[in-house]
């Protein structure tokens, strides 16, 4: 149906935003292709948010609905917090991928699919009824759709290259690359150079890439089919210097900036796992900022190792997901016992046990929380977005160091995964980060004889937040012994006394409970200081509340938003502005967690939006769940 | 490690135990042990606050409380990778380890082959009483099959570990072993496991006077020591019996042959070689049961060395050379990442 | 002072009830003296109440205070509930004994000292001051002190045994016996019994220690210096068949107990650790109940070992505490997943890590309902006294069994060891358990063709109370494959939609929610239907409680008493109930983790009591905390 | 055992395969181990529900859903454990266990060590590819010093697990190597290690080709084979390269020698015997690296045998012996237990 012509002029559409998705075979370069669009647009100047959604498989057969792997996107002139409840366009290499996305297509919406992923073997695959190609018979007819032969048209595009069939269709994401990036007006320059550098040490796949990437893009251009290319102008962001980030990068540039700001080396002891894997490979490539890697055995080795790192004076951090985190608790109340600085983050996934590795949730607050024999109260941290990973692993560092105490960090595969740009600060205009080091001393005399008057060195003497001293093996004079067995106070011998035990275990609560004496005072993030709804939201939710928050408040309604960072201890003035809304909701992709806590804490009758999905909230479940608050 | 330190004006021994009263039972064999860990240290006269104990659980391992040293008595089992990530952030420090049968063989099991694997640079004493002290006599990964303790009224069913040939398989570069009733050589076998750079696994037996009192009796107590007992040395052939008697290898099975009785010469008999992989396999398999005649005797010393790499040295090497490619951390280059663009 | 003299007439007086306390060191039989004699009075048809109380260390250094071990038994003629808050009589073997457990006598009490046990090096190892005797100094003028001999006493009643010193002196502790039983008017015959046959096989010691055994007692008869006697009554407790019981013993019991009338082997995976060893000891000695028990390498593998027999088809139990219960969470969430029967103890002990390894404590609650990745609920069941143990730990099976379901079992040190006298029940009187076994099927005809009409076996199909059938690998015709990853609703197969994951996650709450329909009614343990105050306890915290009740309404206060045995989920009287009364009032060994609970589920501002010590609550401490809140 | 069972009309191959899809990458070398799983079941056709799999977490741990047998998938390294309880209480069934090289030698390992100390009877099929694969290809404890993964982008620093080494170690009762490019010989090995009774561990080289493409490639592609790898077979002398070259002991280290040059003789050659202990601990040491000129080749095959009683049978003896010394088990004499007082 297409062939190539001789250019004919064509009309360009502005959009304020547009969503996205790329969806073909986990073998068909898919989140190549997104993040990489994502990149341009991110570089002119939209606001972007990004879904990456994996199947479980690394490869799980070619075709199959398993099989399909997604890339949604979305930008815009607009503030952008979400990547967006439903899609505009939808591009799709297979049956299956058609399959498996177009409930997620708004109505009217573009369906750019590619022909040849629609042959009567895809279409069984597929699950298509009796084999009805949907690219043919009248089932797409709410839609605009363009049926493209992208294999075809990337063969032919090289034609003249000595690549083997199977080399020149794995280029086919490059086509696709090269024509949306003509028909959302983008220049290729930025791509071009990255693949350059991709395959440097390889100039004939290099070649090839970039003639399918050009092929694409002349394809918009002379095609009969695209008469109209659409623009979406530069966000009206503040000025500043941004680049794009992931949750995950986030997470492992936070850590090494609080280890550099602290002046300490980062011991990154860690076991691999979804979606939490990605730090342990970020880190391992920046060992030029003293970082240490270890990929210990098991999740309680991981630990552990981060516990003799901090022990020998380093900032030891271990991460896991929700399975590796369980296995951490016993560990987790020594590192409690010990008083040492240690971070430990959980990437949240789909539970419980195994339950969905490369899926979303936040059901892992109770286990972060309470997931430890005995009184151990830790604080708890959760970012709100891939930037925000950022800005809460250096606060997690900064209160472990500066407090001596296990924190942990509450991320899920939702931000991990997904990107946002990013106003990067410079390193000068981060917090300072202080170690309570205990001070060396002479214990002999220039003879080398024992000094009379020196009093014996006291590790659990605490200053007024109650922190004890941080004496690292190798500093003289100040040789002490530290277990999980209670201890005497300011000693740290063994002590059974119960007074001793009713005291330790009120200042070890106490010493985490002033750690709240630091925060900012709470904030909204939109509406009034006093109304019908509080939503109160944590985590990843934070993008999809703000979004709905928004609509409410066009709409007219009483609606503010309160996102929580600080999960154990509570900010202060949060049982305050509980109180002065008529309704609070939580919205939880959980059955419940944060809900019960504020109960417990507040005794307020808060009201949960649960989703347990494995699946983000779209803006608009959040928006009509605040609507039946309003509407009761 | 701490033979290279220069050694300063030694101090005396008194110095390295602490104001901590030592709590276990009387009689316990763990005394002994402390008692010459003590005199080694004051052999190097390694400043106090540059040695560290990090143990498990266990009686044993309450050992770090009695030294003047830094210390770290952690959880059950998991000593070993508290001692690797503290090594790994310093390495000049003087590393003990301090575990039990149950701490290292049971709960412990496996991060002690990864030790052992990875080659960190400390020393590993397993005090085996071949029994669950602490918890009150229940029997242990290296209580023989059949032994009545607590749990197993009935006898254990479960073969135990032969903890030197499990380190052996997980390829240790020090092996050796020694027991709580011979001080003159568990100071020798303290001395030797502290001058190996890597992870030096030595196994004390030590006897539980309380829940399993006598285990080694075969090996420790005068009348039957000689003849059950064999002390190898590098070099020498393998004698016993006040070398009346001595192991020879007939093809690739070790066999006691009675040299005063002629039934061979010296010359025939296994030299011990420390640095041969094949041999130590074997030699950390002579683990019969004294109890059955005709058994050979049971090894004390230096079993194996070898010098392959430490953990620590590669991953520090590691970091140098990111450094020397990439120059040190620049925190504002990893901030802005690749691809930066400015608004406004 | 004391020299042997021809019998005097000596008189008699009654007492309602005597609190006692033995104390000596660990070396000194002190546990086996107490045990022995609160037997006696048992078997006499004394209530009874006992608190064994160990140091940490298995024989710390003789004549220390860190060697103290004790044995505090309450006997009475009336209901006895604790092991008594302060003590009558205080028998010490040296003086550190006397120095770490004076402070528990009453004003006026009596000591019985062992006038050996304080030479200058025993006063100095338990720190008197400048080794100041307190029997000879008039420190002890406030109590009625009897000095005796004890150890020489003994000797000189072995004269004539060929005993070497060192055992001739193992058998004070006999002597101590016998003179209590003169003391308190029991005859030795039971005692005897127990001797001859503990030490059938060794004539020696067994001579030995019955000469000592009598020569205490006649030390009694004659002695110038005791010239009372005292005889405390039978209690009236309810007719039947009694036996002693500690809490340990009890789970045992109750554990094959409930697999016998299940029909079910029981394996037991469980690593040893204190104090929950005692459980692994006593199942040992069982094994013609079907019982296998498996000493696994870990914690982890225990609770492995467990499931996979669970999956064979038999009755999986593992038990530990706090530290290897953390160890446990993961394969708890696959239990979970699973949905296979799986009990699960915890006898808790002083937190948190290591913590006080030897002492009492409440603090693993939160960690019991909430330590696990993901959305994971599990009944939680917890006994409140020695007797209760075989009740609840009944209970965990059947609930485990018939719902298919992990359950968790919390008891804790005190109980464990503590001692009280049982009115056993019969097995015929033992509610039956019903196995929801899947009924095997033929998947061939005749000649082994399979059958056409077969549907497939749905592995995840549920009952009317949300319940699976239970298919053991050897069934025939009900092959399936199970995991920790999120199922497909009935088919079991692996599942990554969204919908079915919300659906499954809900069908697994549900069943669970549904077994307080299995409940009785909450029932009151004393006091008004409604009133003042309602104190809520749970676990071992029942005889303090109890008591203080019965004396507040004594003294007239509206002050009632409820005891949670099902901690999760509640009993659905509960929320009513807590609403009836102006103040509740939650006692709890931890920092407030049931009253979290309460405030959460019911918005209701209960108070705390909270005792973090290691040690159990005196009733004189509940009644006080009680009083303060009447007073409000 | 299967062994034991009286062979059923053997049922199809088909039979055994489930209706769920097979998930692994195309060209996998898992797909080639389920297929010959499958026909060595056909072998005994032992009914579907008297057989077991029983997995950990991995790419290779799919593998229960993929026959119509019961099956567990558990969690990560764990599931010797659960074998080893489901089989306590199983004495009759066919139990087999599939993990891989991260699953059983990194967090599983203690498990491992325990389940072989035990010798549970069971068949363990250790799926060794050398990589983490589901997660996406980090190093595993296998992958070879230097390995570049995702999480050593400068090259592993640990030294490897020698698997079979490790195994022996722990005194496993049954060892043997084979690889999935060679179903005629892993048909062989699977069929060997079901009819042993305990533990047998069978080592499987498999090919990630996604991750850890070609990673045995020297050993199972035609070119290489012959030369770097000796297939062993008891009784039989150690031959290779087509029967021209063969390994001798020379005292106690194998070397290797061109027969066909004439450097030695057939009778002078190393013969196999399953059941030598000392050898087998030697057998699985020729681990050289096949990179390095001289290397030994690679062996494959059984290398020991030991029949030392299993868990179970011991397991299940005491609880007949109770019951013989006591009687089956009476509740309510339990109930009352020793001493007991009527009151009213
Ligand atoms: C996680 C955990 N599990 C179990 C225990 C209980 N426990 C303490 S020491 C010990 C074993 C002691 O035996 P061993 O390691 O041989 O040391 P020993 O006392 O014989 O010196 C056990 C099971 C514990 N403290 N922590
Ligand atoms: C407790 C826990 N930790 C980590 C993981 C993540 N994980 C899943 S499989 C795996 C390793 C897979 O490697 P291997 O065992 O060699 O199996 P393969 O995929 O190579 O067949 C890891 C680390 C997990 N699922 N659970
Ligand atoms: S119990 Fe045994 S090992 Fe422990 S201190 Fe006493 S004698 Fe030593
Ligand atoms: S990742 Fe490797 S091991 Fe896993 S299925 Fe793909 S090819 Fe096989
Ligand atoms: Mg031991
Ligand atoms: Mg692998």
């Amino acid at each position: 149906m297409d062939t190539i012509q001789t250019p004919r002029p064509k009309t360009t559409e502005i959009r304020e935003n547009v969503v996205i998705l790329f969806a073909g075979d986990s073998g068909d370069g898919i989140q190549l292709t997104g993040s990489q669009f994502t990149e341009s647009n991110a570089l002119f100047g939209n606001d972007v948010s990004t879904f990456p959604n994996y199947p479980a498989e690394i490869r799980a057969p070619q075709g199959t609905l398993a099989g399909v792997s997604g890339y949604q996107l979305h930008f815009g002139s607009v503030d952008v917090f979400t990547p967006g409840d439903v899609c505009d366009v939808l591009v799709v290499m297979n049956a299956a991928a058609l399959k498996a996305n177009l409930n997620k297509l708004k109505h009217g919406g573009t369906i750019i699919a590619n022909s040849d992923g629609f042959d009567t073997k895809n279409l069984r695959l597929a699950g298509y009824p009796d084999i009805e190609n949907p690219l043919t018979d009248q089932s797409l007819d709410n839609y605009v759709l363009h049926s493209v032969d992208i294999t075809k048209l990337t063969r032919l595009s090289l034609e003249d290259t000595s690549l083997g069939m199977k080399e020149k269709d794995r280029s086919k994401n490059m086509f696709v690359l090269g024509f949306i990036n003509w028909m959302y007006s983008r220049s290729l320059e930025r791509t071009k150079l990255f693949i350059e550098n991709k395959f440097k040490t390889k100039p004939e796949l290099l070649d090839a890439n970039l003639k399918a990437l050009q092929a694409g893009y002349n394809y918009g251009d002379t095609s009969e089919t695209f008469t109209t290319r659409y623009e979406v102008k530069p966000a009206p962001m503040p000025k500043g210097n941004y680049r794009n980030i992931t949750g995950n990068q986030g997470i492992a540039i936070g850590l090494i900036a609080g280890a550099q700001k602290a002046g300490l080396e980062l011991f990154y002891g860690s076991y691999p796992i979804t979606p939490a894997s990605d730090i342990l490979h970020e880190l391992s490539r920046n060992k030029h900022f003293d970082v240490k890697t270890f990929q210990a055995e098991d999740e309680i080795a991981a630990i552990c190792s981060a516990i003799g790192a901090s022990y020998g004076g380093a900032l030891g951090v271990t991460a896991s997901s929700g399975p590796g985190i369980a296995l951490k608790g016993e560990a987790l109340g020594l590192a409690f016992m010990l008083e040492l600085p240690l971070v430990v983050v959980n990437v949240q996934r789909g539970g419980p046990s195994t339950g969905l590795p490369t899926k979303t949730e936040q059901a892992d607050l109770w286990q972060a929380i309470h997931g430890r024999n005995g009184e151990a109260p830790i604080p708890v941290l959760a970012a709100s977005s891939p930037t925000d990973c950022f800005e809460m692993a250096f606060e997690a560092v900064k209160l472990a160091v500066e407090h001596m105490t296990p924190v942990i960090l509450l991320s899920d595969g939702y931000i991990a995964n997904g990107a946002e740009p990013w106003r990067f600060p410079e390193a000068k205009d981060l917090r300072p980060i202080k170690p309570p080091f205990a001070t060396p001393r002479e214990t002999t005399d220039a003879e080398g004889n024992p000094l009379a008057d020196l009093e014996t060195f006291l590790p659990y003497d605490r200053d007024e937040n109650g922190v004890r001293p941080w004496a690292v093996p190798g500093m003289k004079g100040l040789q002490h012994r530290i277990g999980g067995i209670e201890k005497e106070d300011k000693t740290g011998n063994i002590s059974y006394d119960p007074q001793n035990h009713q005291l330790m275990t009120r200042l070890r609560a106490e010493k985490v409970e002033r750690i709240a004496d630091t925060y900012r005072p709470i904030r909204l993030d939109s509406g009034p200081e006093s109304g019908d709804v509080l939503i109160v939201g944590w985590g990843s939710t934070y993008g999809a509340i703000r979004t709905a928050t928004q609509v409410l408040q066009k709409e007219g309604h009483s609606v503010a938003h309160v996102q929580l960072r600080h999960m154990f201890p509570f900010n202060k003035g949060l049982g305050g502005l509980l109180k002065r809304y008529k309704h609070v909701l939580i919205p939880e992709m959980n059955s419940g967690q944060l809900r019960q806590l504020l109960r417990a804490e507040y005794l307020v009758d808060a009201h949960g939006l649960n989703k347990v999905q494995g699946m983000p909230f779209t803006s608009d479940e959040i928006r009509v769940g605040a609507l039946n608050l309003l509407n009761k | 490690m701490s033979t290279l330190q220069p050694a300063a004006p030694a101090p005396k021994k008194i110095d390295y135990s602490s104001d901590q009263q030592v709590r276990w039972c009387p009689g316990c064999g763990d005394y002994s042990i402390l008692k010459q860990v003590e005199s080694v240290l004051a052999v190097h006269g390694r400043p106090k606050e540059e040695i560290v104990f990090i143990s498990g659980i266990g009686c044993s391992s309450r050992f770090p409380y009695y030294l003047d040293t830094y210390g770290m008595h952690s959880i059950h089992g998991r000593a070993p990778a508290i001692a690797s990530g503290m090594r790994s952030v310093q390495p000049n420090l003087s590393v003990w380890m301090i575990t039990g049968d149950g701490d290292s063989l049971s709960i412990g099991g496996n991060h002690l082959i990864h030790l052992l694997r990875r080659n960190v640079d400390l020393n590993v004493l397993l005090f085996n009483n071949e029994i669950y002290g602490l918890t009150k006599g229940q029997y242990s990964p290296t209580s023989p099959e059949g032994a009545v303790t607590r749990s197993t009224p009935m006898g254990s069913t479960d073969h135990p570990f032969n903890p030197l040939a499990l380190c052996k398989g997980a390829d240790a570069t020090f092996i050796a072993r020694s027991m709580d009733r011979d001080p003159k050589h568990l100071r020798e076998m303290l001395l030797r496991a502290d001058a190996h750079r890597g992870t030096s696994m030595l196994e004390i037996y030590q006897n539980c006077n309380v829940f399993n009192d006598g285990a080694f009796e075969v090996f420790t107590e005068k009348a039957s020591k000689a003849e059950h007992t064999v002390f190898v040395e590098n070099g020498k052939p393998l004698l016993f019996a006040n070398g009346t008697k001595g192991i020879k290898l007939d093809g690739m099975t070790p066999v006691a042959v009675d040299i005063a009785a002629g039934e061979a010469s010296v010359e025939d008999l296994w030299v011990h070689d420390e640095r041969d992989s094949f041999k130590a396999s074997i030699l950390v398999r002579l683990f019969d049961d004294p109890r059955q005649k005709g058994a050979l005797p049971r090894p004390f010393g230096v079993f194996y060395v070898n010098d392959r790499h430490t953990h620590e040295t590669k991953m520090n090497a590691q970091v140098a050379l990111a450094k020397q490619k990439k120059g040190p951390g620049d925190l504002d280059a990893l901030l802005r990442g690749e691809n930066v663009w400015t608004i406004g």
